[in-house]
C-alpha cells in the first residue's frame, strides 16, 4: 500500500458518490430518500471542491463549499417543509403519486 | 422634441393612460381613445407642413443612442415616403375607433389600448430609420393585432389569429437574421449609415450574400403585403378579425410590407433586386389575375375584399419592381389609395355586419331601397376601388401600369385583366348586396347610415375624391422621395462595373 | 384668345349633380328640374357663347388648368380645348342633352326616385362634356369611364328588377373590356411620345411613315379601337347595347343613341392622325363596321320589342359610321353622328311616348292602330321613319349618302353591303312603325297622348331630322381638320341607297300593312335560319358558355377551392400539421416523469464529459 | 498511514452510499447518509479542511440529518411498496450512469495523470481563520447573500408548514 494517494482518488470518488446519488434519485420511489440523494450528491461535488482546493492549494474551494451547504440547509428546510405539505394533502410519500406535471 | 416624437410618443402614452380607465366604464373608454386618436391625428397634419411647402428631403430626424453595446440608435424621421403612410395610419385609427363604437362590447379597455399600441408600433415602422429599431416596430405591431383578431374575432379567430402570428413571425425571423449579419458584417444598425457603406463599396457583399440578404428581406415583407403565393392568411385573418382589425389590416398593416421592399429592398439590394425583378413581377402579375379571380368567386363580403388586396397590392409589387420614376410612384400612390378604398371597404361591410350579423353575400340583396345613403357610400368606394378615374385607385393604377409599360408593354396588358375583373366582382358584390327587392326582415335590420357611420365614412369619401383629382397635394413628396431610391438604387449598378471591370477610375 | 373659362361647360351639370345627389331627396320635383334643367342648359348657352366669342375655330383653342398627374418627365393636366370638331360635338351633346332632359320632366314624373334620376343625367353630362372636350387622352379617359359609370347607373336606374341589374353591369364590364384597349394605347402613346397630350402625340405621329403591316401604330390604332367598339358598341363587344334598353326611355335616347355610344366614332376621328398612318387598322375598322352594320340589322328586323329594334338600329348606324370612319371618311362619321343623334334620339323618345301612352307596353305585337290615338307621337315619329330610311331631302339622306360614296370610292363591295343594309335598316323601322301605328290595336291599356313636355322636345328633334342634314353641312365645316376625299359625286349611286330605301319601306308596307299574315309564314319558311336571327345569333350564349362560364366555374372550382384552399393552404397548414407531429413525439419525452427527466439530465452530461474530453484532448 | 485513511473511510462512504440507495426504509437511507456524511469529514480533514470538516459534521450530520429524521418519524413514513419505476429511467437512467462514471473515471485519469499526492498538514490554508478572512473581505456580498437566502427559506418554511395550506 503507498503511503499517500493522489488528489484524483478522491476526485474519483466524489464521481463514485455523485453516481450513488444519481442511481438513488432514479430508482427510489421514497421522496424523502430522493431527497436525501439530493444531498449525497452535494456532499460528492462538495468533496472535489476541497480536493481542488487541496490540489491548488486554495481556500476557495472550500468556501464554495460552504456556500453549497447554506444552499443545502436552505433546501433541507424548505424541501422538507414541501415535503411535509404533500403528505398533508395527498398523503402518500411515493413520487409517482404526487407528480402532476405529468397529464 | 420634434413633432414626429410627439406624434409618435402619444399612442403610446394613451396606451399606457388607457390601461388605467375603470374597466367597466365603456362610454369613457371609447370617447378617451377617439379624442387622444383625433388628437394624434390633429397634430399629425403638422407633419405634412415642411411637405407641402418643399416637397423633398427628409424632417423632423431625430438621432439618440437607445442601447449602447451593440449600439442601437433611436433615429427617425420622415420623407415623402414616410409622412403619407404616417397620416394614414392616423386618420384610420380614429375611424376605427368609430367603427368600433357599438360594435365592441367585449373587455373595450383592452380593446382601444391595443388599437393605440398598434398605431404606435404602424407609426414607428413607417419612420424608423434604424434597422434594429425598424424590426422591433415591426414586432410590435404583430401583438395587437394578434390580439385584435384573436380575441375580438369571429368563430374562427384562434386559428386565423395563429395563421397571422406563425406567417409573419416565419417572415420576420428571416428579416432579423439577415439584419444581423448586416450588423455583424456593417458594425451599424443605422440605415443611413449602411446605405452609405453599401453604396461607396465599404461594405463588400458578394453577389450571392446580397441575393440571400435580399431575400430574407423580401419574403418577410411580401408575408405581409401579401404577395402570391403567400397571400393564404389574409383570408382568414379579414373574415375572422372584427371590422377595427380588418381595417386597419388591410388599409395599414399590409402598407408595412410595400413600404419595406421601397424603403429597403430596393436600395439596399439594387443587384439582387433587379436580378430577381422578373420573377416576382411574375408572381405579382399572377397574384393581380389570381386574386381577381378567386375574389369573383367568394360568398364572402370579407373574403372578397381580402382576395381584391391581394389582387391590388399586385400592382404595388408590379410597379416597384418597374424601376422607373412612374411604376415606383405609382406603387406608392396605390398604396395609399388602396388604403382608403379598402379601408372604407371594410369599414362598409362592417356596417353591414352591424346589421345583420352575417357576411354572407346570399343573406342580403335589395339593401339600397331601406339604406340609399349606405348604399351610396358602398358604391363610391367600389367605384374607387375598381379604378374609376377621378377616384383615389386610378392615379396609382395608372402610374403603375405606366411604368410597367416602359418595361414590358405584355405586363400591362396582363395586369390591366385584373383591372378588368376587379370591375366584374365589385359590380357584382354591389349588384348582389345592394339591388333587387329587398326581404322584409332585411328591410327591417337595415336602418340607413347613422350620423357616427357617416363621420367615419365622409372623410374617406372626401379623400378619394381628393387623391383622385387633385394630386398635386400628395404626388411631388412622393415623387421626390422615389427620385431619391431610384438613385440609391442606380448607383450600386455602377460600382458593379466598377468592380466586375477591376479598375478604380471611375465609369461615368 | 382670351380664356373662355371652357371649364364652366363641363362643371355646370357637375353642380347639378351634387345638388340634386345630395339634397336632391328633400327638394320637391319643381325644384330638381330648375337645377337639373338649369345647369345643362346654361351650360348649352355657355357653348354658345363660346362660339360666339371664339369664332372661326381654324386652330384648337386649348385651356390649361392644373396639372393632374406629374410623375417623372410624365406631366398630365386637366386640359380642356376646343376644335370644330369638339365643336360638333358639344352641340349635339347639349342640345339633345337639353331637349331630353327636358323630355325626362314629363316622362319620369311617376317613377320614383325622380331626383336621383336626373342627378345620374347631369352627371353623365359632366362626364360627356369632359371626353368631348378633353386636351389629352387621359382627360377623355376620365369622360370615357365616366360615361360608362353613368351608362351603369341609369341603365341600372330600376334596382328593384334584376335584369336591370345584369345589365348594368354587363355594360359596366364590357366598356371596360374596351377600356382596357384604350388604356394599352395610352401606355404606348406615353412611351413612345412621352405624352398625351393631342398636339404633341400627333405632332410626333405626323413625321412617321405610313405602316404597311404591323408596327407601333397599327398596334395604337388596333387598341384605340378596341376601346371604340366597346362604347360605340361594335362587334364583338355590343353585346350590351341591346341590354341597355332596361334603363328608363329617356336615357336610351340620350346615352344609348345619341351621344355616348358615339363616343368611339369620335374618338377614332380625333385620332385620325393615327389611323391614316396604319392603313390595317384602317381596314380593321372599315370591315368591323360593315360586319356591325349588317349583323345588328338582321336581328333588328326579327325583334317585337320596339326599344330592342331601335337599339340594334343604332347598333347598325354606328357600324356605318365605323365604315366611314374605316374608309378615311371621317367627316362623314361625324356627320352621321349628328343627323343619327337627331332621328335615333326621336325615335327613342317617340318610342317612349308610346310605351308612356300604352302604361310600359314594349312589344310591338300588342300595339297597332295608335296613329289615331296618339296623333302627334306618330307624327314625329314619322318625321325621324323617313330620316333614317334615307329618304332625300330629309338628314339621313345625306350623312348615309356621304358614307355610302366613300365606301364605293375606298371599295365597291362595301358600297354595295351598305345599300342592302340601307334597305334592310328602312325595312325594319317601316316595320316597327306599322305595327306600332296601323291596323288595329291589339292591346289592352287605354292609350293617351303625352305632355306637352314630352312632346315639346320631339317637335323640336323632328324638325331637326327633317332639316337638319340639309342646314348643318358638318362636312363642310370640318373641312379644315378632315379634308374631303377626292370624291366625284356619281348620281347613280345615290339614287342606288335611295331606291333599296325606298324598296325597304315598300316590303314593310306590303308585309305588314297590305298582307299581315305573311311575316309569319315566311319566318316559318326560313324556320332555322329565322330562329337564329331571332335569337341574336346565341351570341350572349356563346359569350356565356365560352368565356364567362368557364371563367367563373374555374375560379370557383379550381383556383378558390383547389389552388388556394387546397394546394398554397395545404401547404401551409402541411407545415404546421408537420411541425405538430413533431412536436407530439417529441412530447412523449416529456412525459412529467421527473425520474426520466433526471434520466435524461445524466445522458446529457455523459455528452458534455465527452465534449469536453474531445476539446480538451483537443487542447492537447 | 494516510493512504489506509483514506481507503478505510472512502469504504465506509461507498458502502453507506449503496445502502442508501438500496435500503427501502428511509430512516435506513437516512442513517447511512450520516454515515457517509461522517466518513466524507475524516476525508476533508485528510485533505486540510478543519473548519470544513467540522461544519460538515455540525451542519450536515447534525443539523440537517436530524431534520430528515425527525421529518421521517413525524409523518412515519414506512417502507416502500415496491412499484415498476419509470421504463425509461432505467432504460435510459442505467446505462446512462455506467457511461457517466466509466467517462468521468477515464477523464480524470486522461487528464489529470499527476495530481498531488494527499498528505495530512501540507495543507494549512483551511483552518477557521483563514476561511474566516476570506468570507468577510473577498466573498462578502455572497456571504451576506447567503443570509438573505437562508433568511427566506426560513420564511418559505414557515409559510409552507402552516396548517392552512
Amino acid at each position: 500500500m503507498p503511503a499517500a494517494v493522489p488528489v484524483s482518488y478522491y476526485l474519483i470518488l466524489s464521481a463514485i458518490l455523485f453516481g450513488l446519488g444519481v442511481a438513488g434519485f432514479l430508482f427510489r420511489r421514497n421522496i424523502i430518500t430522493v431527497f436525501m440523494s439530493i444531498e449525497l450528491m452535494l456532499n460528492a461535488v462538495n468533496l472535489s471542491f476541497i480536493a481542488f482546493s487541496y490540489q491548488l492549494r486554495q481556500v476557495d474551494g472550500h468556501i464554495f463549499a460552504f456556500f453549497v451547504m447554506v444552499v443545502a440547509a436552505a433546501e433541507a428546510a424548505v424541501g422538507l417543509a414541501i415535503i411535509l405539505t404533500v403528505f398533508k394533502n395527498r398523503s402518500t410519500l411515493a413520487i409517482d403519486d404526487v407528480s402532476s406535471l405529468n397529464n | 422634441m420634434s413633432l414626429l416624437n410627439l406624434v409618435l410618443l402619444l399612442p403610446l402614452l394613451g396606451f399606457l393612460a388607457c390601461l388605467f380607465l375603470p374597466k367597466k366604464n365603456l362610454g369613457l373608454i371609447r370617447m378617451f381613445t377617439l379624442l387622444v386618436s383625433l388628437a394624434i391625428f390633429v397634430v399629425s397634419l403638422g407633419l405634412t407642413a415642411p411637405f407641402l411647402d418643399k416637397g423633398n428631403g427628409t424632417w423632423f430626424v431625430t438621432d439618440v443612442p437607445w442601447i449602447q453595446s451593440p449600439e442601437i440608435r433611436y433615429h427617425v424621421g420622415l420623407d415623402g415616403l414616410s409622412v403619407w403612410l404616417v397620416l394614414l395610419t392616423t386618420l384610420l385609427t380614429p375611424i376605427s375607433v368609430l367603427v368600433s363604437w357599438n360594435y365592441i362590447a367585449k373587455r373595450p379597455k383592452e380593446f382601444y389600448a391595443f388599437l393605440l399600441l398598434l398605431e404606435f408600433g404602424l407609426m414607428g415602422v413607417f419612420v424608423a430609420w434604424d434597422l434594429f429599431l425598424f424590426y422591433v416596430f415591426w414586432e410590435i405591431c404583430l401583438v395587437p393585432m394578434y390580439f385584435l383578431i384573436g380575441v375580438w374575432g369571429h368563430e374562427r379567430r384562434i386559428y386565423a389569429a395563429v395563421k397571422f402570428f406563425l406567417y409573419t413571425m416565419a417572415g420576420s425571423v428571416l428579416m432579423l437574421a439577415a439584419i444581423i449579419f448586416l450588423y455583424v458584417k456593417g458594425n451599424t444598425f443605422d440605415y443611413i449609415n449602411l446605405l452609405e457603406l453599401l453604396q461607396s463599396g465599404r461594405l463588400a457583399l458578394t453577389s450571392q450574400e446580397q441575393l440571400l440578404l435580399f431575400l430574407a428581406f423580401f419574403v418577410a415583407f411580401a408575408i405581409k403585403v401579401p404577395l402570391f403565393p403567400l397571400h393564404t392568411w389574409l383570408p382568414d385573418a379579414h373574415v375572422e378579425a372584427p371590422t377595427a382589425g380588418s381595417i386597419m389590416l388591410a388599409a395599414v398593416m399590409l402598407k408595412m410590407g410595400t413600404y419595406g421592399i421601397v424603403r429597403f429592398c430596393l436600395p439596399m439590394f439594387p443587384n439582387a433586386a433587379r436580378e430577381c425583378a422578373p420573377w416576382i413581377v411574375a408572381l405579382a402579375l399572377i397574384g393581380i389575375v389570381y386574386g381577381a379571380l378567386v375574389a369573383l368567386v367568394q360568398p364572402n363580403m370579407k373574403k372578397l375584399v381580402a382576395y381584391s388586396s391581394v389582387s391590388h397590392l399586385g400592382f404595388v409589387v408590379l410597379g416597384a419592381f418597374s424601376f422607373n420614376q412612374n411604376g415606383l410612384d405609382g406603387a406608392v400612390y396605390q398604396m395609399l389609395s388602396h388604403g382608403i378604398s379598402t379601408g372604407a371597404l371594410f369599414m362598409l361591410v362592417g356596417f353591414l355586419y352591424e346589421r345583420t350579423h352575417s357576411l354572407e353575400i346570399k343573406d342580403y340583396g335589395g339593401v339600397s331601397t331601406p339604406a340609399p345613403w349606405l348604399s351610396t357610400v358602398f358604391l363610391i368606394t367600389t367605384l374607387a376601388s375598381v379604378g374609376l378615374p377621378l377616384l383615389c385607385n386610378f392615379v396609382g393604377e395608372f402610374l403603375v401600369l405606366q411604368g410597367s409599360a416602359a418595361v414590358n408593354i405584355y405586363w400591362t396588358a396582363f395586369a390591366a385583366l385584373g383591372v378588368i375583373l376587379s370591375a366584374g366582382y365589385m359590380l357584382w358584390l354591389y349588384q348582389r348586396t345592394f339591388m333587387g327587392e329587398a326581404t322584409d326582415e332585411l328591410k327591417h335590420h337595415m336602418p340607413d347610415i347613422g350620423a357616427r357611420e357617416l363621420a367615419a365614412s365622409i372623410p374617406l369619401i372626401i379623400l378619394m375624391v381628393w387623391m383622385g383629382t387633385y394630386t398635386k397635394t400628395f404626388l411631388p413628396s412622393i415623387s421626390a422621395a422615389n427620385a431619391r431610391i431610384l438613385e440609391q438604387s442606380k448607383t450600386r449598378v455602377e460600382m458593379r462595373v466598377q468592380a466586375t471591370a477591376g479598375e478604380s477610375v471611375h465609369v461615368r | 384668345m382670351q380664356d373662355q373659362q371652357l371649364w364652366l361647360i363641363p362643371a355646370l351639370p357637375l353642380v347639378g349633380f351634387l345638388i340634386n345627389g345630395l339634397l336632391g331627396r328633400r327638394f320637391p320635383k319643381a325644384l330638381v328640374n330648375v337645377v337639373a334643367l338649369g345647369s345643362v342648359l346654361f351650360s348649352f348657352a355657355w357653348v354658345l357663347k363660346t362660339f360666339n366669342a371664339l369664332g372661326g375655330l381654324e386652330t384648337a383653342h386649348v385651356e390649361r388648368y392644373f396639372s393632374w398627374i406629374q410623375s417623372g418627365s410624365l406631366d398630365i393636366g386637366f386640359d380642356l380645348s376646343v376644335d370644330r370638331l369638339t365643336a360638333v360635338m358639344l352641340l349635339v351633346v347639349t342640345g339633345i342633352g337639353s331637349l331630353i332632359h327636358i323630355y325626362a320632366t314629363g316622362y319620369m314624373s311617376h317613377e320614383g326616385g325622380y331626383y336621383r334620376f336626373f342627378a345620374y343625367l347631369n352627371l353623365f353630362m359632366f362626364f360627356m362634356l369632359t371626353l368631348v372636350l378633353g386636351n389629352n387622352f387621359l382627360v377623355m379617359f376620365v369622360g370615357w369611364e365616366g360615361v360608362g359609370l353613368c351608362s351603369y347607373l341609369l341603365i341600372g336606374f330600376y334596382t328593384l328588377k334584376k335584369s336591370a341589374g345584369d345589365a348594368a353591369k354587363k355594360a359596366f364590364i364590357v366598356n371596360r373590356i374596351g377600356d382596357f384597349g384604350f388604356a394599352l394605347a395610352m401606355f404606348l402613346m406615353v412611351v413612345n411620345f412621352g405624352s398625351l397630350d393631342f398636339q404633341k402625340v400627333f405632332a410626333a405621329v405626323k413625321p412617321m411613315p405610313v405602316e404597311q403591316t404591323a408596327g407601333l401604330l397599327t398596334a395604337i390604332a388596333l387598341l384605340l379601337f378596341v376601346g371604340a367598339t366597346g362604347k360605340s358598341a361594335q362587334v364583338p363587344l355590343y353585346v350590351w347595347l341591346p341590354d341597355a334598353m332596361e334603363g328608363p326611355t329617356p336615357v336610351s335616347a340620350l346615352i344609348h343613341a345619341a351621344t355616348m355610344v358615339t363616343a368611339g366614332v369620335y374618338m377614332t376621328a380625333r385620332s385620325a392622325v393615327i389611323f391614316q398612318h396604319s392603313p390595317m387598322a384602317m381596314d380593321v375598322v372599315a370591315i368591323v363596321g360593315v360586319i356591325t352594320a349588317v349583323m345588328a340589322a338582321t336581328i333588328g328586323i326579327t325583334q317585337f320589342d320596339i326599344k330592342k329594334v331601335f337599339a340594334y338600329s343604332t347598333v347598325s348606324q354606328l357600324g356605318y359610321m365605323f365604315i366611314a370612319c374605316g374608309v378615311g371618311a371621317f367627316s362623314a362619321g361625324i356627320y352621321h353622328v349628328v343627323t343619327h343623334a337627331f332621328f335615333k334620339a326621336l325615335l327613342f323618345l317617340g318610342a317612349g311616348s308610346v310605351i308612356h301612352a300604352l302604361g310600359g307596353e314594349q312589344d310591338l305585337r300588342h300595339m297597332g292602330g295608335l296613329w289615331k290615338k296618339i296623333p302627334i307621337t306618330f307624327g314625329v315619329l314619322a318625321c325621324a321613319w323617313v330620316a333614317i330610311s334615307g329618304v332625300p331631302p330629309f338628314a339621313g339622306f345625306y350623312s348615309k349618302d356621304e358614307i355610302l360614296l366613300a365606301a364605293h370610292h375606298h371599295a365597291p363591295w362595301m358600297y354595295w353591303v351598305g345599300v342592302v343594309t340601307a334597305g334592310m335598316t328602312a325595312f325594319y323601322v317601316s316595320r316597327a312603325i306599322f305595327m306600332c301605328f296601323f291596323g288595329d290595336y291589339r292591346g289592352h291599356h287605354h292609350p293617351h297622348e303625352s305632355p306637352v313636355s314630352m312632346w315639346g322636345p320631339l317637335a323640336v328633334l323632328a324638325l331637326l331630322s327633317l332639316a337638319g342634314g340639309m342646314y348643318f353641312k358638318v362636312p363642310h365645316y370640318l373641312e379644315p381638320m378632315f379634308p374631303a376625299a377626292e370624291g366625284h359625286h356619281d348620281e347613280t349611286l345615290v339614287m342606288i341607297s335611295v331606291a333599296a330605301g325606298l324598296l325597304g319601306i315598300g316590303i314593310a308596307a306590303l308585309l305588314y300593312v297590305v298582307r299581315p299574315g305573311l311575316p309569319d309564314t315566311i319566318a316559318a319558311a326560313f324556320g332555322p335560319v329565322y330562329k337564329l336571327v331571332y335569337n341574336k345569333y346565341f351570341v350572349d350564349e356563346i359569350y356565356d358558355a365560352a368565356i364567362v362560364n368557364p371563367l367563373v366555374g374555374t375560379s370557383r372550382s379550381f383556383l378558390w377551392r383547389v389552388m388556394d384552399a387546397g394546394i398554397i393552404d395545404g401547404i401551409v397548414n402541411g407545415t404546421g400539421f408537420a411541425a405538430k407531429t413533431i412536436g407530439g413525439g417529441l412530447r412523449l419525452l416529456q412525459s412529467g416523469n421527473i425520474r426520466s427527466y433526471a434520466a435524461w439530465v445524466t445522458a446529457g452530461c455523459v455528452l458534455v464529459l465527452l465534449a469536453i474530453g474531445v476539446v480538451a484532448g483537443g487542447v492537447r | 498511514m494516510d493512504a489506509f485513511l483514506f481507503f478505510l473511510f472512502a469504504a465506509i462512504a461507498v458502502a453507506c452510499g449503496i445502502n442508501l440507495v438500496l435500503q427501502t426504509h428511509p430512516i435506513s437511507s437516512a442513517l447511512s447518509l450520516i454515515g457517509v456524511m461522517g466518513s466524507l469529514a475524516v476525508l476533508y480533514l485528510l485533505l486540510g479542511a478543519e473548519f470544513m470538516a467540522a461544519a460538515q459534521l455540525i451542519v450536515y450530520a447534525g443539523a440537517i440529518m436530524v431534520l430528515f429524521i425527525f421529518v421521517i418519524m413525524l409523518l412515519n413514513a414506512g417502507a416502500e411498496r415496491s412499484k415498476s419505476t419509470s421504463l425509461l429511467a432505467k432504460a435510459l437512467g442505467i446505462p446512462a450512469l455506467l457511461a457517466f462514471l466509466g467517462v468521468i473515471g477515464f477523464l480524470i485519469q486522461a487528464l489529470l495523470p499527476n495530481t498531488e499526492l494527499v498528505k495530512f498538514g501540507a495543507f494549512t490554508g483551511g483552518t477557521a481563520q483563514a476561511i474566516g478572512r476570506k468570507l468577510f473581505t473577498e466573498y462578502l456580498l455572497p456571504f451576506e447573500v447567503t443570509s438573505v437566502l437562508i433568511l427566506i427559506a426560513i420564511l418559505g418554511a414557515v409559510v409552507l408548514a402552516r396548517k392552512e395550506i
